[in-house]
């Protein structure tokens, strides 16, 4: 579809949103370097137009779920930087109070049921999503976000069989990076990831993850299919990894040529504004401000964290359950 | 009170609280049986005849037979969980469990610690357990100590018909998520289960005999086995007190602390198998907090450490007998 | 293929070993009635086909792995059905010894490596045993039973992509008799099975399986292939069901009329007969006599289990390592 | 002898025993590290670097980098072991056992026993386990009490660097499936270890410090927690000794229970969560067969019931800490 189909706040909104992921990784990986993020974390760098042009057809109560490589989705549906940036540090202002971490930021509140860290996971979580939406009569719709990796998880194909036979409202994207941690797709998958959905008679489309527009247009099919009841759908988003598995991985296993000319021919950043100049349909000087705009609630992000205390020590052993004894 | 079985005990539960409370839902394989097919509706009424009458009285939507594909489902039972249903979901036989326990160990189990208390999963599995039905390796386990590890996670064991309609109600409306355990060998036994609604708070172990010379204390069908020990032991002037904790997680530490302070002999009886399980479990609580009060060493009484054999004279071999029982007894109050 | 190509003696081997298999059923059922029989057993009447006909084109030290309904499959790669009786007795001369049962038949001198209480579960052991041939270059090949039901578990698809990318000597057989217990397949499985195995690039062979003769050609096609080193076939065998899910099914789930046409339309003894003697190459009298064989056989197999004694107690806690302590 | 990492030994045991034994595979996830890309192939060596240069030393065939399909190639691992190889399969975090723990707990671990004798499964599931990287509850949990639990498997845990190349030599050439758990924060630690080849029997627990006023039992990395405890409790006049039963399952009893009646006073220091614990597991053994030398309670050391937390004070605070083992069994010595 084409980008006139949006409005000018819409296509500026669509731009901060990427803007904002892919700053909001680079921050992370520049901060990963202080020592004061804890762990190692997966950066969405090179992806966003995905989750973006994902969620640009969902409403706020509509549900996410999302993998180890969270953040992106997380941030495009809606969940406040600031909690996320304090939740990487650790800090009780998280998202979840510290106490999960990045594979582990949710926001019921969002829709956003959680970044999971086992594969595949989150597919069957999202049937059920589907499922109350369905059953409760809500109207609301699930996307369960997963790797190319993930296609190769059992649970994946038994989420497939049961989205369909139930007729969920759910939409599977699949995004093919074409890695798995350090091993390549085609090293391990066998077939086409398209024809195995389409083996359960679900609709597949397959789209270029640079090109917000086309996600945008996939999205607004399968989103359409299932508010109608028509059940669920699959989309195969091809799209670039920009970093190393996580931000510790140094990634040799690609060349750096290969690395350069990603950067160069697949960013959906750049795409983006030459779509809207081609049209005349933002200004760049607009982009260019949105971009300041972006840089200053990052670093106001990162201070605040840095700022907010460690979570109580008495929070190790609450929230285990409701209500236990 | 009437007289009624396990079965139907928790049919009974399963009926009032389907009919009360809109948003809870059923999903397993065989739930109904005959899905799909051309001959009876609700043929079998679930692999074990609990949820029978389910379908007629809420339909498909609620009453969900599922494909096999018990980490979808179960997976399925607790995102709905997540967002606003009450969901039951059923393992037919717990040992299939291997094939699922993400769902249940990394996912409903840690939602609410791992989302910072910001969201809860009242999920109730429901999953068929133990030996003494001739059905080999597979088919026959209790893995209710690997429940009980888990945080995040509440394992309820009902002993009796009266206990397993109390317990399920309060487990569909507990608002964390339940591992509910049912004997196989239990379904036919019969007790007094009032008509109406009851709830038992979990954590509350029941005392199921009083007695005063030596404590047993014993886990699901093992309270059979600990009443007929009992029995024998009493016809040899021996009094035994029987506690049946009801729920590993929680688990009622208080109550046998208080009976192992005054009775200081105590014997464990546990069908599972015997190394992490609960008899050990208990017995190192036990033998911890009352060390001062314990007049013998505590005997553990459980499975041995091999998986259940098919062969009839063995698997009777294999569960925790009354002899074994009052062995154990007898060895320790002798001392 | 024809009927033909089989020469006498090996039409008198299949035929035998099915009305072995069909019989071996029934009096399992007509003595579960006794109680002598513990527990229950799933009855592979009615699908003796696909069975044999597979096992017909593999070697002795060729693989297969089973389900929970397992008889017919270990009967047809050879297991002695001496020991199989004395296994459902639990009897110490049983061929687990008594400790196995029905659903865990295993004989690793026939290359059979065991029924399978676990749905599914047959399907990575028998990639490993693939693999086995593969590495140490014996030229076997391996065969995973599994039921329609089977193909929703998501190992099942994991255990297609593996053999796949790993290209190995395996052949998947999915019997499809169109329940998984007493739900019919139609209402918990979506879209085809063919499709799904191929989407990992396997090829399929959609089958008859109540005429072993269409079962024996399109094994030998997939087993062909294996030994070639093209790698995994996937059989769609469409089997009866004569008996319910299991021993204590009453099978109300489906209609009188509807099992009565099962029997009488889809029977591969029936057929078998029919296609000998419509090119005259066994003579009728002689089926007659492997009748009466087969009779004797179990008559004696039976009657050595009932003799045989049960486990030694000391038969409990040995076998759970090679060596503990 | 050489200093050598925890990682270095693991790597040159498997060098070794895939030199020695050609029926000797390795299969999972990123094993190599760039499988089917453009770059540096064996770029990571393995998710922590433990199979590095195995590719390059025995080639594709037997170094397999899998899909993420951990059932699979599990499933696979035990088919391959039942028929003729001896599989060493890899499960980059024991969490992740819970999506193919059927294929360990009622495949692989019973193939022996279902089969009446007439099989073996010679297959190592190597995984990395434990708290302490900042990884959040699914990337941090011991669950060897799990393991422990199941009849048919032995569960090993090493804790230095000597012993993990002894351990996982002897692990490649056990005949019965082993679960090999190698604790992250170990992968660094820094040790004697021989050139040649070695192997340490299961079930022989390890002296890991002579003391006599309390015995400290600890597993797999709180054996480093426990050394740092005695130390302290040393500077206070107490002297402490160390146990490491190095594996959980077989347990050597024999040693655990001679120092204990000698020593009387005992402590258990556990990474795992405590509900049907290793710690419990011991602590039963001890209480009921020492029980009248016992001079004091067994007190356990266990991180809390709860998941692992993310944030960094929180996590610290969930590992057992040598403080904590210090104040256990300071308060028996004071008794
Ligand atoms: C069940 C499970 N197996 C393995 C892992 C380790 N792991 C984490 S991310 C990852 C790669 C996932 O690849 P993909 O699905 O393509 O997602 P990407 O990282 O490319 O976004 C692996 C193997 C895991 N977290 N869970
Ligand atoms: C993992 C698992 N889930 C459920 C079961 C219970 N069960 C045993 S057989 C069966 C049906 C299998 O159907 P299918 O694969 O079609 O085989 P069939 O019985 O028709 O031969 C089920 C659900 C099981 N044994 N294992
Ligand atoms: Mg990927
Ligand atoms: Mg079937």
């Amino acid at each position: 579809m084409s980008a006139l189909q949006l409005s000018h706040d819409e296509l500026v909104n669509v731009y901060r949103t990427m803007r904002m992921i892919r700053r909001f990784e680079e921050r992370v990986m520049q901060e990963m370097g202080t020592g004061d993020i804890p762990g190692n974390t997966h950066l969405y760098a090179g992806q966003e137009a995905s989750a973006v042009g994902v969620c640009l057809q969902l409403r706020d109560d509509d549900y996410i779920s999302s993998t180890h490589r969270g953040h992106g989705h997380s941030i495009a549906k809606g969940v406040d930087i600031d909690s996320m940036m304090a939740e990487l540090f650790g800090r009780a202002s998280g998202t979840c109070g510290g106490k999960g971490g990045s594979q582990h930021i949710a926001d019921l509140r969002k829709g956003m049921l959680g970044a999971n860290g086992i594969v595949a996971a989150g597919a069957p979580i999202t049937c059920g999503a589907a499922l109350s939406a369905k059953l409760l009569g809500t109207g609301q719709v699930a996307v369960a976000f997963a790797g190319d990796g993930a296609m190769n998880e059992g649970v994946m194909s038994e989420s497939f069989n049961l989205a369909k036979i139930w007729m969920l409202p759910i939409i599977f994207v699949i995004e093919d990076n074409g890695f798995g941690e350090a091993t390549a797709n085609a090293h391990v998958s066998a077939g086409s990831f398209t024809r195995r959905a389409e083996s359960y008679d679900i609709p597949t489309i397959e789209v270029d993850g640079t090109d917000v527009f086309s996600v945008y247009a996939a999205a607004g099919e399968a989103v359409e299919r299932a508010r109608a009841g028509g059940g669920p759908t699959m989309l195969h988003v091809h799209v670039p990894r920009y970093y190393g598995h996580y931000s510790g991985d140094p990634d040799t296993y690609r060349t750096p040529e290969e690395k350069a000319a990603m950067r160069r021919e697949r960013d959906c950043l750049g795409n983006f504004r030459k779509r809207v100049k081609d049209v005349s349909l933002v200004e760049t000087a607009e982009l260019d401000a949105v971009d300041e705009e972006v840089e200053a609630a990052i670093d106001r992000a990162v201070s605040a964290a840095r700022a907010a205390p460690f979570p109580p020590m008495s929070a190790l052993t609450t929230d285990v359950y409701v209500k236990y004894l | 009170m009437a007289q009624k079985s396990f079965r139907q005990a928790l049919n009974e539960a399963l009926h009032f609280e389907m009919g009360r409370d809109p948003r809870v839902i059923m999903m397993g394989e065989d739930l109904t049986g005959g899905a799909g097919a051309n001959g009876v509706k609700d043929a079998w009424g679930g692999p074990f005849g609990v949820t029978r009458g389910l379908l007629d009285a809420f339909g498909p939507e609620r009453i969900r037979d599922t494909p096999i594909s018990e980490a979808a489902f179960i997976g399925a039972a607790a995102g709905a969980a997540l967002t606003g249903l009450r969901p039951i979901a059923e393992i037919m036989f717990v040992d299939f469990a291997g094939v699922c326990l993400d769902q249940i160990m990394n996912q409903a189990a840690k939602f609410r610690y791992m989302f910072g208390g910001r969201a809860k999963t009242p999920l109730v599995v429901r999953a068929t357990y133990g030996a003494g039905s001739r059905s080999g390796s597979q088919h026959t386990q209790a893995l209710y100590p690997i429940f009980t590890h888990i945080p995040g996670l509440k394992v309820v064991i009902p002993s009796t018909p009266y206990d397993a309609k109390g317990l399920l109600l309060q487990a569909i409306r507990d608002d964390d998520p339940v591992i509910f355990l049912e004997h196989k060998m239990l379904y036919d036994t019969v007790g007094e289960v009032p008509d109406g609604a009851y709830t038992i708070p979990f954590g509350e172990a029941r005392v199921a005999r009083d007695g005063k010379d030596v404590l047993i204390v014993a886990i699901g069908r093992m309270v059979q086995v600990a009443e007929e020990a009992a029995r024998k032991l009493a016809a040899e002037g021996i009094s035994a007190c029987i506690i049946d904790p009801r729920t590993t997680s929680p688990l009622d530490e208080d109550t046998l602390l208080e009976f192992t302070e005054t009775i200081g002999r105590v014997v464990i009886v546990d069908e599972a198998n015997p190394r992490c399980g609960v008899a050990a479990d208990i017995s190192a609580l036990l033998a911890d907090k009352c060390f001062d009060a314990l007049k013998a060493p505590i005997k553990l009484v459980t499975a041995p450490h091999s998986p259940v054999p098919y062969a009839p004279n063995l698997e009777d071999a294999y569960i925790p007998s009354a002899d074994a029982v009052v062995k154990a007894a007898t060895s320790i109050i002798k001392r």
